[in-house]
C-alpha cells in the first residue's frame, strides 16, 4: 500500500513559479474580459499585456537579489530551477516582449489585433518560454517549447493573409518534426542515464564513467537534441523554415521570434551542451564547429541576394544566430557572457530594424513582398529621419562602431581568442564583412538611388511606435555606456550560476 | 578648456553636424565653411599650445568607458599627430570654403563634418578600440559622400571602397583583441590603451601574426599594391571635395597606424618583414607610375600618383631611423596638401567642363592662366622639386631607406623620374600645345571661391618646402620619443632579434652624435646675426 | 529468448524512421500529420519500455506528457489546416510555394 | 659684406617675382628693365665681392637652418671663395647682357613678362647652386635650373616640338640627379654632414671603393646637366627654346653646372684619379662627336648648341685631368664667346623670320655688319686663334693633355679643334658671304636694335681680351681653392711646335671651310654617302632612344594598366564574386516547398548520423587504423 | 516465451501499420491503418505493465485524435484517392534507411544499466494509476499544469483559426474598406 506524502508548504519554494503564474494569470483575465465585453479596442489589451509583464519582471527582478545572497534556488521538487541563466533570460525576453507588443499600436488596423486571444496566447507564450528557461527538466523543457510553439503557431498565422497561412503551416509541420526529435533525443539519454533531469544525466554519466558503449549513446542523443536545437534556432541546415515564416508574419512578430524564443533554446542548448561538451566526446566539438561556421557563413551568402527586407533581416538573425552559437561551442564563463550580452544588444538592434520596417508597412493588395529594397530608395529624399534612423539600425547590425552589436562583437570575437578560437575568431570577422555587404545595400538604396513612386514612409506610425523606435535608437547609440555594467552584471550571473 | 581641447576637436565639428539639420539650406554653406573655421582655428590653438620640445604625448584624457573590459576613452598627442590632425581640419576648412557642389549641400556639409570628427579622432585617440571605433566611423560619411555625389559608376565605387577597407579593419581587429589578450595574460587584467601596451614585449611568433593582422588592416587603407585597386574607382567617382579629403587624409590613416602602432608594437617583426614590406612599396611606386602614366583620365592620374607617393611614406616608415620615419611623417603633411590641392584643380576643371579625359582640353595654359600656373607649382611639389613641402619629405625618407640597402633606395629614387614622366606629359597634355577643342576657347580662370582653396594651399607647399623646422622639430622628438625608444628598449630584451638590433639603433645616442657634429649650429646662429645685420 | 531494452529500442527506431519516410514523402497535409504522430507514438513505445526495464516512472510521465504534446498539436495542426482550406479548397503542400529564395 | 652677398643672390629672385606679378598682363617694359637692373645690381654685388676675394678673403653665412633631423642638419649655407666667386662673375655678366638683349629680342613676344620672370628665376637658382655651401643647398640650384630651363624651353608652349624638348630635357636631366642623390646619400651615411667644409675634412679618411662610388654616381649627375653622353639628346633639342635662352642657359651657365661640381669637389676627385680618367676620356669622346655632328647640321643653333656641347668635352678633360683651375678658365672663356654666338644667331633669326637654315641665307655681312663682325669674332675665338680667349683656355687643355702624358687625349682633342674651326666658320660663311640666297624665299633681314648690339658689346670685348688679360690674377687667385699647375711644355722647341702647329692647323680648317662653302653649293653625292647620313642624322641616337626607351615604356605602361584592371581588380572582384555566385546557385534550394524543407531537416540529422557513424568506428577501432598507417 | 512472441507480433503489427499509413494512397486506409497501430501500440504499454498508459494511449488516440482526424478528412473532403506528386521516393527511403540502419546498430550497442537508481521506483502490489498519480502530482504536478495551459492554448488556437472571423483579413483590407464594413456591420 502506498503511504502517502507529505510535503511543508515552504519547501515547494512556490514563489519561483510566481513570474509564470503571473502571465498565465494575465491571459487569462484578458480571456475574462473579452468572454465580459467583446470588442474593445486593442490598445485597451496592449497595457494590460504590458502591465502583467511588468509584474512578471518585477517578480524576475526580485530572483536577482535572492540569487546573489543565496545562489540558484530550486523549487516543486526540483523541477523549477531559478539559476542566473534563467534569471537572465527571463529579463531580457520580457523586457523586449514588453517593446515588442507596443508595436501593436499601429495606426493601420490589422487582423490580429480583433482577437483579444492574440493578447492571451502572446502571454501564453512568455509563460511557456519561462517555463522552458527556468528548469533543467527536459520534461518541462519539453511542454514549455510545446506550450510556446503551440501559441507562436496562430499568432503568425492570424495576420490573415496567404503568406501568413503559409507561414505558420510550414512552421508548424516542421515544428511538429523537431519535436519529434528532441523526443527521441531525450529519450536516449533517459535510456542511459535514467534521468530526465539534465544535472542528474549528467552526474549520473560522470561516476559511470564513458565507455564506448555510453559514448555512442550520448553522440545519438546529441544528433537528435543538436538537430532539435539546431531547428529552434535556426542553424544551418535547419534553418529552412527561418526566412519563409520571417517573410509571413509581420515585421512585429518576426523581430520579436528572431529575439525572444531563441533566447529560450539558446538557454537550454547551453545547459544541455555545458554538460554533453564536458564528457569531452570530440566528435561534438567538431560538429557544432562546423555547424556554426556553416550557419554563419552560408545564411550571410544567403542574405546577399535577397530581394526583401525582412526575408534579408531573417537570414541575417540566422547569422547573428550562429554567431552566437560559437559562444555555446567555445564554452567558457567568459562566452557565455558574451551570449548573452550580445543578444541583449542585437535584441534592441533588432527590435529597431523590425519596428522600422513595421512602421513603414503598407497595406499592398498587389506586391508580392511586402518590404522589397525598391520601396526604400530615394528614402533620403522623402522622409530624412526615417532613413537615417534605418541607417542607424543597420550600420548596428553589421558591427559598425559605436552602435550597439559592436560592442558585442568585440566581447565575442574576445571570447573566441581566449577560448583559443583564433581561426573561429577570424571567421566570425570575415562573415560579418560579408554581412556588412547586404546591410549596406539598404543604405544604398536609401541614401544613393533616386526615390520611385509615392511611397507614403510612415503610414503605419504612431507615438507609440515612434517612442519605441526611439527608445532602441537611444540605446543603440548609448549602448557604449550600458555594455560595462551589463558585462559585469551577467558575469556574475552566469559564472555564480557555473556556466 | 585645454585639458579638454582634444575633445572638443573631436565632437565639435559632431555636434555641429547635428545641429547642422536644423540650418536653413541656403545659408547651410556658411554655416559650414564657420563650423570648420573655427575647428581650423582651435587645432591651430593646439599647435599654440603644443610643446615641441616634449617628444610625449599631451594634452592627455582619459576616462574609463568599459572598464570591465580595459576600454577607456584615451586621447593623447605627440608631434606625430599634431600636424596630421592640424592638416585634417585645414584640408575640410578649405575643402568646404571653396566647395562648388550644389546638389543636396546640406547633408553633404554635414556629412563632411561627421567625416572630420573621425578623422581627428582617429589621429588623436590613444586607445586601440577607440582607435577603431573612428578608423571604421570614417568609412560610413565616405560611404555616403562617394556614394550620393559620386560619378555614374559611383554605387559600385562606393561599396567597393566599403567592404574593402571593412573586411581588412576587421581582420585588424581580431588582431588589436589578441593583443589584448595576451596583454591580460601578461598582466592579468584587460587593456587596450596603446601606451600600455607599449610595455608588451612579446616574442616572436606572436609578433609576426599580429604584425600580419594589422598590416592586412593598414595596407589596404593606404593602400598598398596588391591592396590598390580600389582607390581608381573611389577617386574617379567621388566628387573632387570627396578625393581631396580620401587622399590628404584617409590615406594617412593606414601610414599614420604604421608608425603609431605597428613599429612600437612588434619592432622585431617590422625588421622581419621589411624586404616584404619594400618590395612591395617598390612595386607600388613603379607599377603605379607606370599605370598613372597610362592613364586618360587626368583625374585618374592624380590618383595613382598619389598611391605612388604613398609607397615613398611607407618606405620612409620601414627605413627605422629618425630620417627615414620624420621623414615619411612629414611626407604625409606634404602628400595631404599637394595632392588635395591637385584634387580641387581638377575638379576645377570639372565644374567647367563636365569631363576629366584629357583629350578633351589641351592648350589651357593661354587660356587659364592663374590655373595653369597653381597647377604648375603643385605639379613641381608633386614630383618633389626642392624648396617644395614633398622634397624634405621624399629626400629624408629615401636617405633614410638608404641607411637600410642602397639597392632600395636606388630603386626608389626611380620615383622621381618615372614621377616626372607621368605628371609631365599629363600636365603637356592638358595645358600645352594649341587650344583644339571649341568649347575650352573661353572656359573662365579660377574664380575667386577656388582660389580661396588654392593660394593657401600653395602658400603652405612653398613655406614648408623653404622653412620645415618647426614641423620637423617635434616630429622628430616624438619619433625618438615614442616610436625608436620604444623599439630600442624592446629589441634589446633577450626576446629580440639580431637583425633588429643590428638596425635599430638608440635615437638617443644619436642625439648625442648631433650636438657633437653641430658645430655649424653655434657658427650658424652668429651667422643669422650677421645676415640680420646685413638685411 | 529474453525480450530485453535493446529490442525495444530498436522497435521504437524503426518506427521513428517510418514516421521520417511519411514526413518527407506526403504531400497531403493531413498525411502528413499523421506521420508526425507516428513519430512521437515511437519515442513512447521506447519511453515506457526503459521505465519498465530500469523500473522507474519518468519514463511513463514522459510518455504521458507526450501523449498530450501529440493531441494538442493536432488540435492546432488542424485548426490551421481548415483555415487554409476554407481560403484557399486544398491542402496540397504544392500549392503552399508563394514564399521562396 | 655679408650685404652684397644677399644682393648679389637675391636681387634676381626680386626680378623674377616682380615679374611674375604681370607674368599674366600683357607686355610691360618695365618687367624687362626692372629685372635687368636687378641682373646688374647682382652683377655690381659680384663684383665688390669679387675685388674683396682678390684681396684674399672669403665669406661664409649661414641664413637659416633648412633641413634638421636624425643628426642631418643642412642649412640655407651661402659662401663667397675663389671658385665661387669666378662663377658667380660669369653668371651675373652673362646673364646681364641676356636680359638687356632680351628686352629687344622678346619684343613682340605677348608673354614679354613671363619670359622674364623665368629668366631672373633661372638666374637666381644658378647663384643658389653656385654659392651653396653644401651638396643639398646646390641640389636645390641644380634642381631649380632644372625647372627653369623647362619652363623656358617650353616657353612657347603652344608648339609641340618645344613642350616635348621640354619634357625630355626635364626628365635626363631627373635621370642623371637620381645618381646624384644616391651620391649625397653615400657621402651622408659615411661622413654624417653635407657641407664642403666637412665632406673635404672627412673625405680623406674615407674608404676608397666609397669614394669611388661617390664620385662616379655624382658625375652622372653631372653629366646629366652637362649633356655629356649618352644624355646629351636633349641639349640639341632644348634649341627650341627663345634664343637668349640658348645663350644664357644652353651655352654659358646651366650646362656648364656640372663641370662646376667636379671643380667644386676637386678635394675628393683627386683621391679619385681613376674616375678622373673616366671623366677626361668621356669628355674627349664627346668632344669629338659632338663636333662631327656640327659639322653636318642644317640648323643654325643646332650647330652652335652641338659645339657648345664638344667644349664641355674640352673641359671636362681639364677636370678629369685634375688641371680644374684650366677647366674653370675655359668655362669661363667659352662662356663669354659662346654666348656671344648665341646671341648673334638670334640677330640672325631676327632678320630671317626665325629662319634656321644657313643654306637659305648668305651675303648677310651687307645688310647685318654689327652682327657679322661679332659673330666671326666669337668664331675665331671658339676655333681659339691667337690672342683670342679661346686660344688661352683651350690650347691650354690641349697642353695639359700632353703634358699629362695622356697623347691619344691629345690627339682626339687636336682633331677636334681642326673639326671646331671648320664647322664654326662653315656656320660664318654660309651666313654672312656668297650670294644672297635668302632673296629666293622672299626674306627682308635687318639688323637689330641698336641697344642690343650694344648690350651684346661686352661679351665681345671679354671674349677677345679675357684670355691674356685676366689669365694670371685668374690664376693666382683660384689656386688658393684648386691645386695649382702651370701645365708648360718644358720644352721650348716642343712648346712653339705645338702651339704654332695647332695655330695653322685650325688656319687650314678655316680656309678649307671658305672653300668648300662660301658659294654654298652642296655636294649630293657626299650627302647621299653613309657618313654623312650618319652624322645628319645624329648617329640614330634619338631614334634609338624612342625606341628602346620612350615607346617600350608607355606599352608596358598600357599593359600594366590592363593589367591592374584584368588582373589584380578581376582577383578582388572575382573573390567576391565567388559569394555572390555560390548565393546565387544554392539559394535555391530554398524552393518554398514543405516537403523539400522537410527533407532538408532530414538530410542534417542524417548527415551528423553518418558522420557520427565515422567517427565512432574510428575512436573504436583507433589502433587498427593506426596499424594500417604503419605506426 | 509468451512475451517474446507477443512482442514480435505486435512489432510486425505496428510496423505494418505504421508503413500503410505512409505509403497508401488511399487516406481511409491510411486513417485506419494509424488507428490501429495506435492500438497495437497500447498492446505494448500493457506488455510493458504500464496499464495507465495502455488506457490514456487507447482514449487518447484511438478516441480523440482519430476523431478528430476523422472530422478533417470529412471537412477536407480527402476521402477519395489521393493524388500526390511523388518526388525522387529513393532519396526518401535511402535517407530514412541510413538513418534507421545507424541508429539501430548504435542503439543495439550494449549501455552500462550499472547503478541506475530509479528515482521514482515502481513497487510491486500497487496500482499502476495509482503510482502514477502519485508521481504525477508531486513531482511532476508543475509540468501537469503546464500541459494544462498548453491544451488550453490548442483549444483557443484551433477555436480561432477555424473561427468565421478569420474568413476576411483586416489586414488586406484598406482602412476606408474596413469602414464601410463596420458601418454595413453595425446597420
Amino acid at each position: 500500500m502506498l503511504e502517502a506524502v507529505n510535503v511543508s508548504f515552504a519547501s515547494l519554494n512556490i514563489q519561483t513559479l510566481y513570474p509564470m503564474l503571473i502571465a498565465i494569470a494575465g491571459a487569462l483575465i484578458i480571456l475574462c474580459i473579452d468572454l465580459i465585453k467583446s470588442g474593445l479596442d486593442k490598445s485597451m489589451y496592449v497595457m494590460i499585456t504590458l502591465l502583467f509583464l511588468a509584474l512578471d519582471l518585477g517578480a524576475v527582478l526580485d530572483f536577482v537579489g535572492v540569487f546573489e545572497t543565496t545562489g540558484a534556488v530550486r523549487g516543486f521538487f526540483d523541477v523549477m530551477l531559478m539559476d542566473g541563466l534563467a534569471i537572465l533570460s527571463q529579463i531580457i525576453m520580457i523586457a523586449a516582449s514588453m517593446l515588442f507588443i507596443l508595436l501593436a499600436l499601429t495606426k493601420q488596423r490589422f487582423q490580429e489585433y480583433r482577437y483579444a486571444e492574440y493578447f492571451a496566447l502572446f502571454l501564453f507564450m512568455i509563460s511557456g518560454l519561462q517555463f522552458m528557461v527556468a528548469t533543467d527538466n527536459l520534461i518541462l523543457v519539453f511542454v514549455g517549447l510545446e506550450t510556446s510553439s503551440l501559441a507562436l503557431y496562430p499568432l503568425i498565422a492570424m495576420h490573415g493573409k496567404r503568406n501568413s497561412f503559409e507561414a505558420a503551416a510550414k512552421y508548424f509541420t516542421m515544428g511538429a518534426l523537431a519535436a519529434g526529435l528532441f523526443a527521441f533525443g531525450s529519450m536516449i539519454l533517459y535510456a542511459l542515464s535514467g534521468s530526465v533531469e539534465i544535472g542528474e544525466i549528467a552526474r549520473t554519466i560522470s561516476t559511470n564513467g564513458i565507455d564506448t558503449g555510453s559514448m555512442i549513446f550520448i553522440i545519438v542523443a546529441t544528433v537528435f537534441l543538436l538537430s532539435a536545437f539546431a531547428f529552434k534556432l535556426g542553424l544551418v541546415p535547419f534553418h529552412t523554415w527561418t526566412p519563409d515564416v520571417y517573410q509571413g508574419s509581420t515585421a512585429a512578430l518576426a523581430g520579436f521570434m528572431s529575439i525572444v524564443p531563441k533566447l529560450a533554446a539558446f538557454v537550454v542548448a547551453m545547459r544541455l551542451f555545458e554538460f554533453l561538451m564536458s564528457t569531452e566526446v570530440l566528435w561534438i566539438e567538431i560538429m557544432l564547429y562546423a555547424i556554426v561556421v556553416l550557419t554563419m557563413t552560408m545564411s550571410n551568402i544567403w542574405a546577399l541576394v535577397q530581394k526583401d527586407a525582412k526575408r534579408m533581416l531573417g537570414y541575417s538573425s540566422i547569422s547573428h544566430a550562429g554567431f552566437v552559437m560559437a559562444a555555446v561551442l567555445i564554452g567558457t564563463t567568459h562566452a557565455n557572457t558574451a551570449l548573452f550580452v550580445y543578444w541583449a544588444l542585437f535584441a534592441f538592434a533588432n527590435l529597431g530594424a523590425f519596428a522600422m520596417l513595421w512602421i513603414t508597412h503598407e497595406k499592398q493588395h498587389d506586391r508580392e513582398s511586402d518590404d522589397s529594397f525598391e520601396k526604400f530608395s530615394g528614402m533620403i529624399k522623402t522622409s530624412p529621419f526615417t532613413a537615417v534612423m534605418m541607417a542607424l539600425f543597420m550600420f548596428s547590425l553589421a558591427g559598425i562602431p559605436p552602435f550597439a552589436l559592436f560592442w558585442g562583437k568585440v566581447y565575442m570575437l574576445s571570447a573566441a581568442v581566449t577560448g583559443g578560437y583564433i581561426v573561429l575568431a577570424l571567421i566570425m570577422a570575415l562573415n560579418s564583412a560579408i554581412a556588412a555587404y547586404y546591410y549596406v545595400k539598404i543604405i544604398v538604396y536609401m541614401f544613393m538611388k533616386e526615390p520611385v513612386g509615392n511611397n507614403d514612409y510612415m503610414v503605419n506610425s504612431s507615438n507609440v511606435l515612434r517612442t519605441v523606435i526611439g527608445t532602441a535608437a537611444v540605446f543603440t547609440i548609448a549602448s557604449v555606456l550600458a555594455v560595462s555594467p551589463l558585462m559585469e552584471f551577467v558575469a556574475t550571473m552566469v559564472y555564480n550560476s557555473g556556466y | 578648456m585645454i585639458e579638454h581641447i582634444l575633445s572638443i576637436l573631436i565632437f565639435f565639428p559632431l555636434v555641429a553636424g547635428v545641429l547642422g539639420f536644423m540650418v536653413n539650406k541656403e545659408s547651410m554653406r556658411a554655416y559650414g565653411i564657420a563650423v570648420s573655421g573655427i575647428e581650423f582655428a582651435l587645432s591651430l590653438w593646439l599647435w599654440y599650445a603644443f610643446d615641441g620640445s616634449n617628444g610625449g604625448f599631451q594634452f592627455t584624457e582619459m576616462i574609463a568607458l568599459v572598464p570591465a573590459f580595459g576600454i577607456n576613452y584615451q586621447l593623447g598627442l605627440d608631434g606625430i599627430s599634431l600636424f596630421i590632425v592640424i592638416m585634417s581640419t585645414l584640408i575640410t576648412f578649405i575643402g568646404i570654403a571653396s566647395l562648388t557642389e550644389t546638389r543636396n549641400v546640406k547633408n553633404m556639409i554635414i556629412t563632411l563634418l561627421v567625416l572630420e570628427m573621425t578623422m581627428i579622432g582617429v589621429f588623436v585617440t590613444l586607445d586601440a578600440i577607440v582607435f577603431y571605433l573612428f578608423w571604421e566611423l570614417s568609412l560610413v560619411p565616405m560611404l555616403y559622400l562617394i556614394g550620393a555625389w559620386g560619378g555614374p559608376k559611383r554605387i559600385y565605387a562606393s561599396i567597393k571602397f566599403f567592404l574593402y577597407t571593412f573586411t581588412g579593419s576587421l581582420v585588424m581587429l581580431v588582431g588589436m583583441i589578441f593583443m589584448a589578450y595576451l596583454y591580460q595574460q601578461a598582466t592579468g587584467q584587460w587593456s587596450f590603451s596603446i601606451t600600455e601596451w607599449y610595455r608588451v614585449v612579446l616574442p616572436m611568433n606572436y609578433q609576426l601574426w599580429l604584425f600580419a593582422a594589422f598590416f592586412l588592416g593598414f595596407a589596404i587603407k593606404v593602400p598598398m599594391f596588391p591592396f590598390h585597386t580600389w582607390l581608381p574607382y573611389a577617386h574617379g567617382q567621388a566628387p573632387t571635395i570627396g578625393s581631396v579629403i580620401l587622399a590628404a587624409v584617409l590615406l594617412k590613416m593606414g601610414t599614420y597606424g604604421f608608425v603609431r602602432l605597428s613599429l612600437p608594437l612588434f619592432p622585431d617583426a617590422s625588421v622581419f618583414f621589411i624586404p616584404l614590406v619594400v618590395v612591395l612599396s617598390l612595386i607600388m611606386i613603379i607599377y603605379t607610375a607606370m599605370v598613372a602614366y597610362a592613364q586618360e583620365d587626368i583625374k585618374q592620374v592624380v590618383a595613382y600618383s598619389s598611391v605612388s607617393h604613398m609607397g615613398v611614406i611607407v618606405l620612409g616608415t620601414f627605413a627605422l631611423n629618425i630620417e627615414g620615419i620624420s621623414g615619411s611623417i612629414f611626407l604625409m603633411i606634404g602628400h595631404g596638401i599637394v595632392s588635395g590641392a591637385l584634387f580641387l584643380l581638377v575638379g576645377v576643371i570639372y565644374d567647367r567642363r563636365h569631363t576629366k579625359i584629357m583629350s578633351e582640353f589641351g592648350g589651357l595654359a593661354s587660356v587659364m592662366p592663374r590655373y595653369a600656373t597653381i597647377f604648375g607649382i603643385m605639379m613641381m611639389a608633386s614630383v618633389g622639386l626642392p624648396l617644395t613641402i614633398n622634397f624634405v619629405g621624399e629626400f629624408l625618407s629615401l636617405l633614410g631607406l638608404f641607411k637600410v640597402s642602397s639597392v632600395y633606395a636606388l630603386i626608389a629614387g626611380s620615383a622621381i623620374i618615372v614621377g616626372a614622366i607621368y605628371m609631365l606629359s599629363a600636365y603637356k597634355k592638358v595645358f600645352f600645345g594649341n587650344v583644339t577643342k571649341k568649347e575650352n576657347e573661353n572656359l573662365p580662370d579660377v574664380t575667386k571661391t577656388e582660389l580661396m582653396g588654392l593660394i593657401p594651399l600653395t602658400i603652405i607647399a612653398i613655406w614648408l618646402g623653404v622653412y620645415p623646422k618647426p614641423i620637423l622639430e617635434p616630429i622628430d622628438n616624438s619619433v625618438r620619443e615614442n616610436v625608436l625608444n620604444i623599439m630600442y628598449q624592446k629589441v634589446n630584451t633577450e626576446i629580440g632579434t639580431e637583425e633588429a638590433r643590428a638596425l635599430i639603433s638608440d635615437p638617443y645616442a644619436v642625439k648625442e652624435k648631433v650636438v657633437v657634429a653641430a658645430a655649424p649650429v653655434k657658427k650658424h646662429a652668429a651667422a643669422t646675426h650677421h645676415s640680420e645685420g646685413g638685411h | 529468448m529474453e525480450i530485453t531494452l535493446t529490442h525495444y529500442l530498436v522497435l521504437s527506431t524503426v518506427l521513428f524512421s517510418i514516421g521520417l519516410i511519411g514526413v518527407m514523402r506526403r504531400k497531403n497535409l493531413l498525411m502528413l500529420f499523421f506521420a508526425t504522430e507516428i513519430l512521437l507514438n515511437s519515442v513512447n513505445v521506447a519511453l515506457v519500455a526503459i521505465s519498465h526495464y530500469y523500473g522507474d516512472f519518468t519514463g511513463q510521465m514522459f510518455a504521458f506528457f507526450i501523449i498530450a504534446i501529440a493531441a494538442s498539436e493536432v488540435a492546432v495542426g488542424l485548426g490551421l489546416l481548415v483555415l487554409w482550406f476554407k481560403r484557399y479548397n486544398t491542402i496540397d503542400l504544392d500549392n503552399m510555394t508563394s514564399m521562396k529564395g | 659684406m655679408e650685404m652684397y652677398l644677399y644682393i648679389a643672390l637675391f636681387a634676381p629672385l626680386v626680378g623674377s617675382l616682380t615679374a611674375g606679378l604681370f607674368g599674366a598682363q600683357k607686355k610691360t617694359m618695365f618687367t624687362g628693365l626692372f629685372a635687368s637692373g636687378m641682373l646688374f645690381a647682382s652683377f655690381i654685388a659680384s663684383l665688390l665681392l669679387l675685388i674683396k676675394v682678390l684681396q684674399g678673403n672669403t665669406y661664409h653665412v649661414e641664413m637659416m637652418t633648412w633641413i634638421a633631423t636624425g643628426d642631418l642638419y643642412v642649412p640655407f649655407g651661402f659662401v663667397v671663395n675663389q671658385v665661387t666667386v669666378t662663377m658667380m662673375m660669369v653668371v651675373t655678366t652673362v646673364s646681364t647682357v641676356v636680359h638687356v638683349y632680351s628686352i629687344g629680342y622678346m619684343d613682340h613676344d605677348k608673354s614679354f613678362n613671363r619670359f622674364f620672370a623665368y629668366l631672373s628665376a633661372f638666374v637666381f637658382s644658378m647663384m643658389v647652386l653656385v654659392m651653396s655651401d653644401n651638396l643639398l643647398g646646390l641640389f636645390i640650384g641644380w634642381e631649380g635650373v632644372g625647372v627653369c630651363s623647362w619652363l623656358l624651353i617650353g616657353f612657347w608652349y603652344h608648339k609641340e616640338s618645344a613642350t616635348w624638348a621640354a619634357n625630355e630635357a626635364f626628365i635626363m636631366n631627373r635621370i642623371a640627379d637620381l645618381a646624384m642623390l644616391v651620391g649625397i646619400f653615400i657621402l651622408y651615411w659615411n661622413l654624417g654632414t653635407l657641407q664642403y667644409d666637412g665632406i673635404f675634412a672627412a673625405v680623406a679618411g674615407l674608404d676608397h671603393t666609397i669614394t669611388v662610388t661617390a664620385a662616379a654616381f655624382l658625375f652622372v649627375g653631372a653629366m646629366g646637366k652637362s649633356a655629356q653622353f649618352p644624355l646629351h639628346t636633349w641639349l640639341a633639342d632644348a634649341m627650341e627654346g627663345p634664343t637668349p635662352v640658348s645663350a644664357l642657359i644652353h651655352a654659358a651657365t646651366m650646362v656648364t653646372a656640372g663641370v662646376y661640381l667636379v671643380v667644386r669637389m676637386n678635394p675628393m676627385y683627386d683621391l679619385v684619379p681613376e674616375v678622373g680618367i673616366v671623366i677626361a676620356s668621356l669628355g674627349a669622346f664627346v668632344a669629338m662627336f659632338a663636333a662631327s655632328m656640327a659639322l653636318v647640321n642644317r640648323d643654325m643653333k643646332r650647330i652652335i648648341a652641338y659645339s657648345t656641347l664638344s667644349q664641355l668635352g674640352y673641359m671636362f678633360v681639364a677636370a678629369g685631368l685634375g688641371a680644374y683651375w684650366v677647366a674653370l678658365f675655359h668655362l669661363m672663356a667659352h662662356a663669354f664667346f659662346k654666348a656671344l654666338l648665341f646671341l648673334g644667331a638670334g640677330n640672325v633669326m631676327h632678320a630671317m623670320d626665325d629662319e634656321l637654315d644657313p643654306f637659305k641665307m648668305g651675303g648677310l655681312s651687307k645688310t647685318m655688319k654689327g652682327t657679322f663682325w661679332m659673330m666671326t669674332l666669337a668664331s675665331i675665338a671658339l676655333a681659339g686663334l691667337f690672342p683670342f680667349a679661346g686660344f688661352f683656355s683651350k690650347d691650354l687643355i690641349l697642353e695639359v693633355a700632353f703634358v699629362e702624358h695622356h697623347y691619344i687625349l691629345y690627339t682626339v682633342l687636336l682633331l677636334t679643334a681642326g673639326l671646331t674651326a671648320f664647322y664654326s666658320f662653315r656656320l660664318a660663311f654660309l651666313i654672312f658671304l656668297g650670294e644672297e640666297r635668302y632673296k629666293l624665299f622672299g626674306f627682308h633681314p635687318h639688323e637689330a636694335y641698336k641697344y642690343m648690339l650694344v648690350a651684346m658689346s661686352p661679351l665681345l670685348v671679354l671674349a677677345i681680351i679675357a684670355g691674356f688679360l685676366f689669365k694670371g690674377t685668374y690664376y693666382e687667385m683660384v689656386i688658393a681653392m684648386l691645386p695649382a699647375g702651370e701645365y708648360h711644355v718644358h720644352n721650348h722647341l716642343v712648346y712653339w711646335i705645338m702651339t704654332i702647329g695647332t695655330q695653322l692647323f685650325v688656319i687650314a680648317a678655316i680656309v678649307y671651310a671658305y672653300k668648300k662653302y662660301q658659294d654654298a653649293k652642296i655636294d649630293k653625292k657626299v650627302e647621299e654617302g653613309f657618313f654623312y647620313q650618319l652624322l645628319f642624322n645624329q648617329y640614330y641616337i634619338p631614334k634609338i632612344y624612342d625606341e628602346v626607351f620612350s615607346k617600350p615604356y608607355a606599352e608596358l605602361s598600357k599593359m600594366m594598366w590592363k593589367l591592374d584592371n584584368a588582373v589584380v581588380d578581376a582577383t578582388v572582384d572575382g573573390i567576391a564574386g565567388v559569394f555572390y555566385g555560390t548565393a546565387k546557385n544554392t539559394h535555391t534550394m530554398q524552393d518554398g516547398s514543405l516537403s523539400s524543407m522537410l527533407k532538408w531537416m532530414v538530410v542534417g540529422l542524417v548527415a551528423l548520423l553518418v558522420s557520427a557513424a565515422v567517427f565512432i568506428g574510428i575512436v573504436t577501432n583507433a589502433d587498427a587504423i593506426m596499424k594500417l598507417l604503419g605506426h | 516465451m509468451f512475451e517474446a512472441a507477443a512482442f514480435y507480433l505486435f512489432a510486425f503489427l505496428t510496423i505494418a501499420m505504421f508503413w500503410i499509413t505512409v505509403t497508401t494512397k488511399h487516406s481511409l486506409y491510411a486513417l485506419t491503418a494509424l488507428a490501429a497501430g495506435m492500438i497495437f501500440i497500447s498492446a505494448f504499454f500493457f506488455i510493458l505493465e504500464a496499464d495507465f498508459m495502455g488506457v490514456v494511449q487507447i482514449i487518447v488516440y484511438s478516441g480523440a485524435v482519430m476523431a478528430l482526424y476523422a472530422f478533417g478528412m470529412m471537412f477536407f473532403d480527402t476521402t477519395r484517392e489521393l493524388h500526390e506528386k511523388r518526388v525522387n521516393s529513393s532519396l526518401v527511403f535511402g535517407l530514412s534507411g541510413m538513418a534507421a540502419l545507424i541508429i539501430v546498430v548504435m542503439v543495439s550497442a550494449p549501455i552500462i544499466g550499472g547503478n541506475i537508481e530509479a528515482h521514482y521506483p515502481i513497487l510491486e502490489g500497487v496500482g499502476n494509476s495509482q503510482q502514477i498519480g502519485m508521481v504525477l502530482f508531486t513531482k511532476y504536478l508543475v509540468p501537469f499544469e503546464v500541459a494544462a495551459v498548453m491544451l488550453l492554448v490548442a483549444m483557443i488556437a484551433g477555436i480561432i483559426m477555424a473561427g468565421r472571423k478569420m474568413d476576411e483579413s483586416y489586414s488586406e483590407l484598406s482602412e476606408e474598406e474596413i469602414n464601410t464594413k463596420n458601418a454595413e456591420g453595425i446597420a
